[in-house]
């Protein structure tokens, strides 16, 4: 178990971020807390792939020439890099919805404007 | 027996469809609107008479329109069987639409167009039934008579016709559902679902469960539409659709087109000999004739004319698929000739009950006494096709119950002769009032019809017992059906004004709607507490005729009773039914209503009379032969 | 198999923490301040897990954009006063995300260990073929550039167009209340 | 012209700027841009179609790099299919919202940003790259539904945005699951990759339920669906048409090309248990989707529900996983997009005229808005399954292939499916027909009153006579003055397209054929 631990840790960190994540835009009541914890949802999918490519020792996949040497997997990190900008526009659209919201509801709380709209 | 391939299926089918064009196009005119009608009609009977001369050679005139799923073509095909039903509906379309605008003008409708465009839909859809060559293109042109017809059920736009087409497409649309499953299964054993005479050779090798559920879900499918009980109680609240619907679909395409796929199921898909080997035929047979008694019962129990020709029809179909249960030869042939038989009489039938309200604005018997010097034609039609319902020699029924007879017996089932014999005589029972008041009687001097107000043999067994154990089922609509009028809190408040109401033989019989309706909910009332209106109200309570035995009919059945009335009132632009004041005038020959009316009428009739004097003279009898040849080998 | 370098661990617990404070704390603000600590320390971690490139996007973007769109969010509208510090806990939530987090860790110890050499990504031959071949065939020493360039351009050119939808979607939003 | 593929995507792309550029110097440069990118558009599907029923099934590798190294697309019988019917819509969509509006720049290029987006789910080869489409899909889709002038578009909207982010992240997870077990992301290489690892692996197994559960939320399967029926409901009625034909489309093509490209058939043998579950998620949806749909008093709400069962339909024939279920899944997709897509065009045309959107506003709009009102009731009952309408053509092989699989329960729940699509649709059309309507609707529509008492009167008095016909003449002119001759040619080409979709619906499975044989050998 503590083999486990050692060995996996980013896999668990992984597990506790998207938990942390869904549960942040699952039971926030205010709207913008819910898009913090979408991006941290986000984020932990994010580690997942990252250490995915890590080997042990590895450099940055710059290669001079010859590729003697240890690199981590290029692939992960083009995938996330697309993936962080995804989650970058999506978080500005998210939020600029909140403002219209707000402005039509003058609250973020999610309890309140379900009250507002039921009136 | 050869196939051509020809466009001449397709035709007959198309032209009906062209005909929904041509009558919509033409909305703003009336006159060429109705000038297509009738063209679209004489053109799709003339094409399909013109395949008949083939048929009888033992030519089939096939058009292949492709693949519709693959493994199953799109193919029409005019083969014997489905010569008969699409001979039938054409030539009686032709008819029916020559009575359409008779009663349509007659009663000034409203949504004329709609209803002629549905009406050739439905009409072109029933061909389409008929010429299918597969269980495929038989369930597509099967739903889309269900289709067509829903507006026609609906067409008086009231709550109550709403109610009766929301009826009419669960019961209907339920039905194609089992006809789906059962096709699938069909298909999903044998690989095929072509009609073949005698039956898909695979299917006598099959798992025999899978085999009988696939028959089970077919004939229960059909079933719907062919009104078997206790799939039945669509058919009587679809009256409340204009009568040439009544006639022609509720009466000759709709209900026949689920007999009709009955009978591709027991002859084309199963076989006589595979249906006899697994069995499913006396089931069959058994449901129908139940269904024979049962509704012949209740129709006994009908004051409203159009609702006891409904449960008559109900009846008499069950002739047709008791034929095809039996699975004897001459029971096939009786059946099958059944179609034709009953299609003329109802037809006739139905279109007496319509000239009657167009003109009168009548609709219950009970106010029917002594409406033969109104309405002299149209009552003697009346009475020649009752005598066929019935049975009697000369007229169409004979022939059918005659081969139906021989076949039970052939089929070792005595009993089912037994059933046979017993109809007839309720037949006698509920059509003889009818006709005997309508001559021999005044509105002053009407009695009463002990069969109506009286259980039989005095007895409480209720005659509506098998609509009982029905209507329990569908017990929430009786519910909404009967507070849909009015609250039942006022009924039971009138319960005591009912009974102490003094019995005055002078009653009038002009009975006010209002008035009924409260009635009804007296009844509806009483029949909820588990006592019937008879026992409360003593025989000898029963002299006010006319208006007493309106009552006690609805209370045969609150359901159909309540919606009667609603369909009356709204059906009356305001008028009443029933005989003037001053008893019925009298009319002279052909004074009576319009030849639009009256024509249509004769020719039914006339029909009706040649099939029973000249059965071989009118095609249908060497068309029933020859199917039944092919499907059991047997040459009459 | 060797164990996960503690730096590592160490920056990736802070980093729970912190996103752990930024769900929890009920001031809006202070959940943004935990979520921009978060965010800084998932940069560290790229950086220890040899991905520069991922960690550089991540501390402009993550860290500094994304922060900035959230102050600016609540700068136009009303933080929610705090009698209390910490949320509530939803447990309805809680039962949401526990099926989630049962069902990922029973996956983990059929994970390869972190940084083993034998895991299929490290020895696929898609790895392989980019380090060997994107400076030869691209030009370009920075294999994520490289793949993110060429191979995976039309990736790349869905993020634009992402990043097209986004800009065109807050215009659309935004237009409406006339704050544009 | 094997480039035609990738200018599907890139060409709706381009054009997308054009207003941005434009807008300013001239207003109408969205719709033309639009109208113009939708038409190359259909040239595009049009000749990549032509090109695979000529020579099959062809691959193209974007940038010239070799798959699985680069991003590879396929166009096979299936795949061009969906983007024709991609072209279709968006023909009908332009075409419809010309008038009937969200009328900006703005919005046109999203809905071009949309259509390169679900362009590309339809033909990318590359499960990286379709977690990008479908990104592109979302993000474009949640600006249209905030394009709603109603605070609660945007609320439905940021709902949508959450709950849909969350099951694109999903499925990105499960293509780490699957990647970090194979090391690839081609999906032909996938399916060999994940043969060689062992479809029992847990993190196979792991990858697939993320990568099912994501896209079931995207397709809106119960109870995943919970962001539908408020964005159907609250988006403009262009939109709503456009994104409940298309975008559940995607997600559940793309759920398709994942089980059956990637993971194969094989997969299904080795772990039985995986599709059974989805066949049970697939046939709830069904089933609750219907009552639903039964219980909603507005209209698009009603089709929303209508849409999480016909979905469940699609999927359950999908997940029965033989040749005729699942050919009988894609018919049903391809043909609910076109039913549903008019059946909203159809709802917001008739809103025009009956003066709301729910079941009640209809009663008696048949009798002012006859064409739109027939178009309607004819997809209503192809959506039912009537035949020979495309419903039934699905319906058929969804049923056969269920009791060919022994699924009995699927094809309990399909055959069923009519009566419930039944129940939702009857009463609607039942309204429009039969029933008059309330005079102050009249009043409110039809503009001045006088004409307004002679519309309601039209339904009442016979049209029997020549005075008569002409009152429904009169009914016809002022009533229908609310329907856009755009909006009566897109609902009447959806019901035409419907039946005759129907009819042929033996060619389009001799389309999809080949790809499936290839998956069922």
């Amino acid at each position: 178990m503590i083999d486990l631990l050692a060995t996996h840790y980013n896999y668990l960190m992984f597990v506790a971020l998207v938990a942390i994540g869904l549960y942040g835009v699952t039971a926030s009541p205010n709207l913008v807390k819910k898009v913090i914890g979408l991006n941290i949802f986000q984020v932990g999918i994010f580690l997942f792939f990252v250490t995915s490519g890590y080997v042990d020792g590895a450099v940055p996949p710059v290669v001079h020439g010859d590729v003697a040497g240890t690199y981590a997997s290029p692939l992960p990190h083009v995938l996330i890099l697309t993936a962080i900008v995804v989650g970058v526009s999506l978080t500005a659209v998210a939020l600029a919805l909140i403002v219209r919201i707000y402005d039509a509801y003058g609250t973020l709380d999610e309890e309140a404007i379900r009250e507002v709209q039921t009136e | 027996m050869t196939e051509i391939d020809s466009l001449r299926p397709l035709a007959a089918v198309l032209l009906p469809a062209i005909g929904i064009l041509t009558i919509v196009a033409s909305h703003r005119r009336p006159n060429v609107r109705e000038g297509f009608t009738i063209l679209t009609a004489l053109g799709t009977f003339g094409l399909v008479a013109s395949l008949v001369p083939a048929t009888l050679a033992g030519t089939t005139h096939v058009s292949r329109l492709g693949t519709f799923v693959p493994g199953i073509d799109l193919t029409l095909s005019a083969d014997p069987l489905g010569m008969i039903f699409a001979l039938l509906a054409s030539a009686l379309w032709l008819v029916t639409s020559f009575y359409s605008i008779g009663y349509m003008r007659g009663l000034d409708e409203h949504s004329q167009t709609r209803y002629f465009a549905a009406f050739a839909g439905s009409v072109g859809a029933a061909l389409g039934v008929a010429f299918a060559s597969n269980l495929v293109a038989l369930y597509v042109f099967y739903e889309l008579l269900t289709v067509a017809t829903y507006p026609l059920v609906a067409h008086d736009e009231s709550d109550t016709a709403r109610k009766a087409g929301r009826k009419y497409l669960t019961y209907t649309f339920g039905g194609g559902v089992a006809v789906l499953a059962g096709t699938v299964l069909v298909f999903w054993t044998t690989g095929t679902v072509a009609f073949t005479p005698g039956g898909i050779a695979d299917l006598a090798s099959t798992d025999p469960v899978a085999a009988r559920a696939a028959f089970a879900l077919l004939a229960g499918g059909f079933g719907v539409k062919a009104a078997l009980i206790p799939v039945h109680s669509w058919l009587p609240d679809a009256m409340v659709a204009p009568t040439p619907v009544s006639g022609l679909l509720h009466a000759v395409a709709v209900v026949k087109s689920g007999v009709f796929g009955i009978a591709r199921v027991v002859l084309d898909v199963f076989g006589p000999e595979t249906a006899g080997n697994l069995g499913v035929g006396l089931p069959l047979a058994a449901v129908a004739a139940v269904t024979i008694v049962v509704a012949s019962i209740i129709a006994l129990r009908q004051d409203n004319l159009k609702r006891r020709l409904a449960y008559s029809t109900i009846s008499q179909l069950s002739y047709i698929v008791l034929g095809l249960g039996l699975l004897s030869p001459a029971a096939l042939v009786g059946g099958l000739l059944h179609i034709p038989a009953h299609a003329f009489m109802k037809l006739t039938l139905f279109f007496c009950a319509g000239a009657i309200h167009v003109e009168t604005h009548t609709d219950d018997i009970s106010d029917m006494a002594g409406i033969g010097k109104r309405m002299p034609v149209t009552m003697a039609a009346f009475a020649v096709a009752s005598v066929g319902m019935a049975g009697l020699p000369l007229v169409a029924g004979f022939v059918s119950k005659w081969y139906l007879l021989i076949g039970s017996l052939d089929a070792g089932n005595a009993v089912f002769a037994g059933v046979l014999l017993v109809s007839g005589l309720l037949n006698v029972g509920y059509f003889w009032p009818i006709v005997y008041q309508a001559f021999f009687q005044t509105p002053e001097d009407a009695d009463s019809k002990p069969l109506v107000e009286f259980p039989i043999g005095g007895a409480r067994v209720r005659t509506d017992g098998g609509e009982r154990s029905e209507s329990g089922e569908r017990s929430e609509d009786v519910e909404r059906d009967v507070s849909g009028s009015e609250p039942e809190t006022a009924g039971s408040e009138e319960v005591p004004i009912n009974t102490a109401e003094p019995v005055d033989p002078d009653v009038d019989p002009d009975v006010e709607p209002s008035e009924s309706e409260g009635r009804i909910e007296v009844d509806a009332r009483v029949e909820e507490d588990g006592e019937y209106a008879v026992d409360r109200h003593p025989s000898d309570h029963l002299g006010d005729e006319a208006t007493d035995d309106g009552t006690d009919s609805h209370d045969a059945d609150p359901d159909e009773g309540a919606s009667l009335t609603g369909a009356g009132d709204d059906d009356h632009h305001g008028h009443h039914g029933g005989p003037p004041a001053s008893g019925w005038e009298r009319r002279g020959f052909g004074d009576e209503s319009t030849w639009f009316m009256l024509g249509p009428i004769t020719v039914a009739a006339a029909g009706a009379v040649a099939l029973g004097l000249v059965p071989r003279g009118m095609v249908f009898l060497a068309l029933v032969q020859r199917v039944v040849a092919e499907a059991t080998g047997v040459v009459f | 198999m060797t164990p996960v370098s503690t730096s590592l661990a160490v920056i990736l617990t802070f980093a729970v923490l912190a996103a752990i404070a930024a769900i929890l704390l009920r001031d809006v603000l202070n959940a943004i301040i935990a979520f921009a600590a978060f965010s800084f320390g998932i940069a560290v971690a790229w950086i220890l897990l040899a991905a520069p490139d991922v960690a550089l996007t991540e501390a402009a973007v993550g860290a500094g954009i994304t922060t900035v769109l959230f102050l600016v969010t609540i700068a136009k509208t009303v933080r929610p006063g705090g009698e209390r510090l910490f949320e509530r806990i939803a447990w309805r939530s809680v039962a949401i995300v526990a099926v989630l987090v049962g069902a990922l860790l029973t996956t983990i110890r059929s994970l390869p260990a972190v940084g083993s050499s034998e895991a299929p990504v490290a020895t696929s031959r898609i790895t392989e073929y980019y380090l060997q071949n994107a400076y030869p065939e691209t030009g370009v020493e920075n294999v994520v550039t490289a793949v993110l360039a060429a191979y995976r351009g039309f990736d790349t050119l869905g993020e634009a167009t992402v990043v097209i939808a986004a800009g065109l979607a807050v215009l659309l939003v935004l237009r409406q209340e006339a704050y544009v | 012209m094997t480039d035609a593929i990738a200018l599907l995507v890139v060409v709706p792309i381009v054009l997308a700027l054009v207003p941005i550029a434009l807008g300013r110097l001239w207003d109408g440069a969205g719709w033309v841009a639009a109208a113009l990118a939708a038409l190359a558009h259909l040239g595009l599907s049009v000749t990549v179609a032509a090109k695979v029923i000529s020579t099959g099934r062809f691959t193209y590798a974007v940038g010239g790099y070799t798959p699985p190294f680069g991003i590879e697309l396929v166009a096979d019988g299936i795949s061009a299919t969906l983007v024709v019917l991609v072209s279709v819509v968006t023909v009908a969509v332009v075409l419809y919202a010309r008038r009937a509006g969200p009328d900006s720049n703005s919005f046109y290029s999203e809905l071009l940003l949309l259509t390169a987006g679900i362009s590309g789910v339809f033909v990318t080869g590359d499960v990286f790259n379709l977690y990008v489409f479908i990104e592109i899909t979302g993000l474009a889709t949640y600006a249209l539904v905030a394009t709603g002038r109603s605070p609660a578009a945007a609320l439905a909207s940021l709902k949508y945005l959450l709950v849909g982010t969350i099951g694109a992240s999903l499925y990105l997870l499960g293509v780490g699951y699957l990647y970090i077990a194979t090391g690839t992301l081609n999906m032909a290489d996938l399916s060999t990759q994940l043969q060689a690892v062992g479809y029992d692996s847990p993190l196979v197994l792991t990858g697939f339920a993320l990568l099912v559960v994501g896209l079931a939320v995207k397709s809106a399967l119960y109870p995943l669906h919970t962001w539908q029926p408020g964005a159907y409901a609250e988006s403009p009625d262009s939109v709503t048409a456009y994104i409940s034909a298309l975008v559940s489309t995607a997600a559940a093509y793309a759920l398709f090309r994942l089980v059956y490209a990637v993971f194969t058939p094989a997969f299904d043998a080795a772990v039985p248990f995986a599709l059974d579950a989805l066949v049970v998620l697939a046939s709830v949806s069904v089933v609750v989707g219907s009552v639903l749909a039964v219980l909603q008093s507005d209209l698009k709400r009603m089709l929303a529900y209508s849409s999480v069962a016909q979905f469940g339909l699609v999927i359950a024939g999908f997940a029965v996983a033989n040749a005729t279920a699942v050919t009988g899944g894609l018919v049903h997709l391809v043909g609910h997009a076109i039913m549903k897509a008019g059946l909203f065009v159809g709802v917001g045309a008739l809103a025009g005229v009956a003066g709301g959107r729910t079941v009640d506003d209809l009663a008696g709009v048949a009798d002012r808005a006859p064409v739109v009102s027939a178009a309607f009731a004819i997809l209503a009952f192809a959506l039912v399954g009537v035949p020979p309408a495309v419903g039934f053509a699905g319906k058929w092989h969804i049923v056969l292939g269920a009791v060919e699989g022994g699924r009995w329960g699927v094809a309990a729940v399909a055959v069923v499916s009519t009566l419930l699509t039944l129940a939702y649709f009857a009463r609607v059309v039942e309204r429009m027909y039969f029933q008059d309507a309330p005079a102050a609707t009249a009043d409110t529509v039809s503009g001045p009153d006088a004409t307004a008492t002679a519309d309601t009167d039209a339904a009442l008095t016979p049209d029997g006579g020549e005075s008569g016909s002409e009152s429904t003449d009169d009914a016809k002119t002022t009533g229908t003055s609310g329907i856009t001759i755009e909006a009566r040619i897109v609902v009447v080409a959806a019901a035409v397209g419907a039946v005759v979709l129907g009819l042929f619906a033996s060619d389009l499975i001799a389309v999809f054929e080949p790809v499936l044989e290839v998956y069922f050998q």
